[in-house]
């Protein structure tokens, strides 16, 4: 049986990783998830210089799901690469970096300094909606999202994703244009741009008003958009949005995504993506499937 | 060592008015200290997020050993556990953070005394902390009147006991830090918890009497357990994590230093 | 105390509605529920001539919510006007008729012919995302939008409420663009496009691939678009998105709607509006608020 | 009359693998005949729309009354409810639709014979609709084999049975049409439930035998009271309520005159 699938010539020993800022860069985990186990984790949204973030209230739970308003809170790429990539160095999965910056200057820097690192693969984070400079304001307009993904492809030596925010109205056109300026692999959805108010305070919940939105509440969104990605470009798409269970996963595997990503879903029960691996396994038993990539995009 | 699992309602009362105290049976217990706390899951699949309680008592006696909440009604969460009785399960993820004593270990001696000062809903955890301790015990609590108390007699057994009211109904008529101007009340070491204006005022305290404070910090949190970077306190040093001034509340705290954090 | 709200003039005796499709036109959930009692009955979107809809399977759960592509399925304007608004008229209810058309014309057609009707506002569907002509294609597109809202001014005797898609970039700027061009108000938002797959069979669980997201899982999702759009223009607007309770629909008023519907609520429990309507009495009295009006907006 | 209301569990129990039979308390009873299904609601926050089930016996003796469901597990909601034990409460909504006599009353009379097929989890519903009518009464029961069958003891007691097993386990060889053809039943008019293909045969058979077949649909619903349009089926004229040919099938049906649907 292969479980195994490969994005941009980056083997990953089965498809599921974690979704970044969920999983912080594995350390907090480890204790109870085997991090070997892990398709690859997918760190926090690193920055040039340190982030302080947003104020709290940060996060806010919604029915089947959560907002969050964390606003990249990291503590900058020196310290994230004497530490965090240090410590994951240690461990047999594939590494695949968070990147966000203000501009796309900070990008292309952040970038380069990754470049002689153990990082397999930069995911480029253009669709945080929750922080007033760069990211989202890239990953809403189609010029913009072109124009930074084709800065951060000249410079960068490891593959490049480009996670896209769902909070536009074509999808399938963002991931068409950063496969036009070269990017190696797409990863969808980050959080669905959300609000709630404490009606008794007559308040926002969050201090910074409004937040992003995940967990199971969003999957359906988040599969059709992989689903819609899938049919407009050739390059890997790596699917999440409301993953906890392997079926969830294999909806995303099945709408045309080569890897899949658990999130919010960790905070809920953390042996979650363990569970996801073991599920596919099982499922692919059950059904007498010998090679993942028989189902990537095999629905009908 | 932090264990998700599914526990057992071993029994859950009404203290007063909007506050339950539930025994839980679980293998968290015998990692459990004074001042942690453990994640809480609701069994309804609309609400994913844990509701973080404080660890009131400890009892590791028995394996699994048992744990308990004390805990007041604030919203469908609690709501929930308080509808719960006996034999009904729960999800927990724990004993999370640090508690009281991890900063203090091994500056504590038996001629010391430390002074425990609960608000509200922040008087639980003292409880725990107040059997731990192997010195004198004076315990403050402040209540909002005599009709909203609870857990003094369980207090009282634990040591010295003084109570303070918002409106005079029973003990000192003010706060915390009026019974304890009041009392006259000396100490080597102040533990807190309780709402911020509170913390506030047992810093002020604390500096005061040159005395060390260790006060235990509220955010709403998602993880628990570090990596969501959700529950942040501003700090007054650069943290460690994200070198910024902020340090995570379920993993660096709950219980911190008052001289530590921005309050 | 006063819970009535008005919309172009039109005064609701409360601010709680149906959200089209989901009530029919009263007719079957009268069973349950004391029409008389609702601010607004909106009925199911009503074409020109008999539209027949998607194939089936239309509906399909999802967590916390719910997929539709009814493809919008009407008896034509005829049979509408004869027996629904007949029947509509024997209460003391707004009525609030929703439109759908494959072309400006006929969308313009349907709304002459109800000029002389009971029909107190128009609701015109330009977002409904599951049916190829029409619809969404013109709530995507601002210049679109901005047209056929002026269009459908010229010619419409009662006031005209756009409703928006969520399936955009910048619902402000939608809700701006249809105040720009003479709208009286803006509903929003209809369903957001998902996707459900059966991955024991492979199989889109929906004939129609894609549906409408509904339910409390989208709600985060329509208040922050609710307070968007209040932030953007002056005109009313009607907010729904996942109500279930009276805490759901005063979130939507605080962020700024004057009215809010309820939609797929009513399938898990026919009795959810006149549920909605007393607990907003109840709030009203347990915090003291004597005009339901204070409230509109009030978050801060 | 519809009610929503949130009944009790009565009694519940594996009748052979993977199907159940629940009998509920419910004051829908009162109103419910043989034919008509309810929506049964999940207490599952993450799933909001109801599950039809079939009325498969109605006992009105009791006030409230009574309904047996028998259903298999198809997925998480008829799973959940399969766990359920007496005193557990599920909500629910009915009786809806049409059932099985509504379009024959008054027709009847104790001299004809009414054939009763059905196929697979079509089964449960031919149980209550025997007991009504009072005519004569041939059931054929199709299962996929003698390890799989269900309701063979009461479907005996209300009538003359004959079985058909996919795999020639039990009775007949094939399916419910080869064991009439086989057993050359007759009968004036026909009532079928089971999956599309069966009902397709039903429809045939009924065509040659030259008899009126009515036939229960089914699809996936929302509102199951006709407001959505969810749930329809292609009708061979058009249809009062959209004007064009999709009959909705919680309000117009589930019963149909197999001449009015398109299959
Ligand atoms: C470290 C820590 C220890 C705590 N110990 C106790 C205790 O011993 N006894 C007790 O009664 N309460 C305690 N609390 C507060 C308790 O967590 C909240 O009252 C509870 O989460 C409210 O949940 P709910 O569903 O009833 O309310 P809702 O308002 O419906 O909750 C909605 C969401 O907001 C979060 N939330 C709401 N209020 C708070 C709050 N004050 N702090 C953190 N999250 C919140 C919930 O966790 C949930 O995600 C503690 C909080 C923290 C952070
Ligand atoms: C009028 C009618 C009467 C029925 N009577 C019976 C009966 O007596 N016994 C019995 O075992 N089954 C009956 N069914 C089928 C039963 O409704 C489904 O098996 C059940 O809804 C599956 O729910 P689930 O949560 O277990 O499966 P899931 O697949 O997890 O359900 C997911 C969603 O799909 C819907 N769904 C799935 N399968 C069907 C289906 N075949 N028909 C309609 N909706 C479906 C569910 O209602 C739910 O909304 C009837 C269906 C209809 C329409
Ligand atoms: C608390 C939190 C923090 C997040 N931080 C980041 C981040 O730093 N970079 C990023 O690209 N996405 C971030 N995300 C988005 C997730 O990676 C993921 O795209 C999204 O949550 C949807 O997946 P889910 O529904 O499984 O959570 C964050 C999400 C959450 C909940
Ligand atoms: C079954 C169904 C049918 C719908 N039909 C229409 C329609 O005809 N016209 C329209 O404008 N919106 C239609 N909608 C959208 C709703 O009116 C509403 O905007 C949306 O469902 C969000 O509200 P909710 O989450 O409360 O359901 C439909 C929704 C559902 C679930
Ligand atoms: S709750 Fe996630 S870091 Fe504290
Ligand atoms: S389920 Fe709504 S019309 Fe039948």
């Amino acid at each position: 049986m292969n479980t195994s699938v490969s994005i941009a010539g980056i083997t990953l020993k089965n498809p599921v990783m974690t979704a970044s800022g969920t999983f912080g860069s594995g350390i907090e985990y480890s204790e109870f998830v085997d991090l070997n186990k892990l398709g690859a984790v997918v760190t926090k949204g690193v920055s040039l210089t340190p982030w302080s973030g947003n104020p709290t209230p940060r996060v806010a739970e919604t029915y089947g799901g959560m907002l969050n308003a964390i606003g990249l809170q990291n503590p900058g790429i020196d310290t994230f690469i004497e530490r965090d990539l240090a410590f994951l160095s240690k461990y047999d999965t594939r590494i695949i970096v968070n990147v966000c910056g203000k501009t796309t200057g900070e990008y292309v820097e952040v970038v380069e300094r990754l470049a002689d690192t153990n990082a397999d693969l930069l995911e480029i984070n253009v669709s945080c909606p929750n922080v007033k400079e760069g990211a989202i304001a890239f990953g809403q307009d189609p010029k913009a999202l072109g124009n930074i993904t084709k800065e951060i492809k000249k410079k960068a030596k490891q593959p490049v994703i480009m996670k896209l925010s769902p909070n536009v109205t074509d999808i399938a056109l963002m991931a068409k244009v950063c496969e036009d300026a070269g990017a190696d692999a797409v990863s969808m959805i980050n959080t669905i741009t959300g609000m709630k108010i404490d009606v008794r305070r007559r308040r926002f919940v969050l201090a910074n008003k409004t937040g992003g939105l995940s967990g199971p509440a969003i999957k359906p969104v988040a599969v059709r958009m992989v689903y819609q990605a899938a049919s407009a470009v050739k390059i890997p798409i790596i699917g999440m949005g409301g993953i906890a269970s392997a079926e969830d996963a294999l909806e995303f595997i099945m709408a045309g995504a080569t890897a899949v990503a658990v999130g919010a879903a960790n905070f809920t029960d953390p042996y979650t993506t363990e569970k996801v691996i073991d599920g596919i396994g099982q499922y692919m038993t059950d059904n007498k499937v010998s090679d993942i990539n028989e189902l990537i995009g095999c629905v009908e | 060592m932090k264990i998700k699992e599914t526990a057992a309602v071993i029994s859950q009362e009404s203290l007063c008015g909007g506050v339950y105290s539930m025994w839980i049976e679980t293998n968290a217990a015998e990692y459990a200290s004074a001042g942690q706390f453990i994640s809480v899951y609701s069994n309804s699949d609309a609400r994913l997020l844990p509701r973080p309680i404080s660890i009131c008592e400890i009892d590791k006696t028995s394996k699994p050993g048992k744990l308990r909440l004390v805990y007041r009604i604030a919203g469908a969460g609690t709501d929930e556990f308080s509808r719960m009785t006996t034999g009904d399960r729960l999800d927990i993820l724990g004993p999370l953070g640090n508690g009281f004593l991890a900063p203090v270990s091994g500056e504590i001696s038996p001629d010391m005394t430390a002074l425990l000062i609960g608000g509200g809903i922040g008087i639980p955890p003292m409880l725990e902390l107040a059997k731990s301790l192997t010195c004198s015990v004076i315990t403050v609590a402040g209540y909002r009147s005599s009709m909203e108390m609870f857990l003094t007699d369980d207090l009282e057994s634990a040591g010295k006991l003084y109570i303070a009211t918002d409106d005079g109904s029973f003990g000192t008529k003010g706060t915390v830090i009026d019974a304890i101007r009041g009392e006259k009340i000396e100490a080597d070491m102040i533990f807190a918890c309780g709402p911020k204006p509170m913390l506030k005022g047992v810093k002020d305290l604390a500096e005061s009497m040159g005395v060390p404070a260790y006060i235990s910090m509220e955010e709403r949190m998602a993880c628990g357990v570090g990596a969501c970077l959700g529950c942040v306190c501003e700090s007054t040093a650069i943290d460690d994590h994200s070198k910024v001034n902020n340090k995570r509340i379920c993993a660096d705290g709950p219980v911190f230093n008052a001289s530590e954090v921005v309050l």
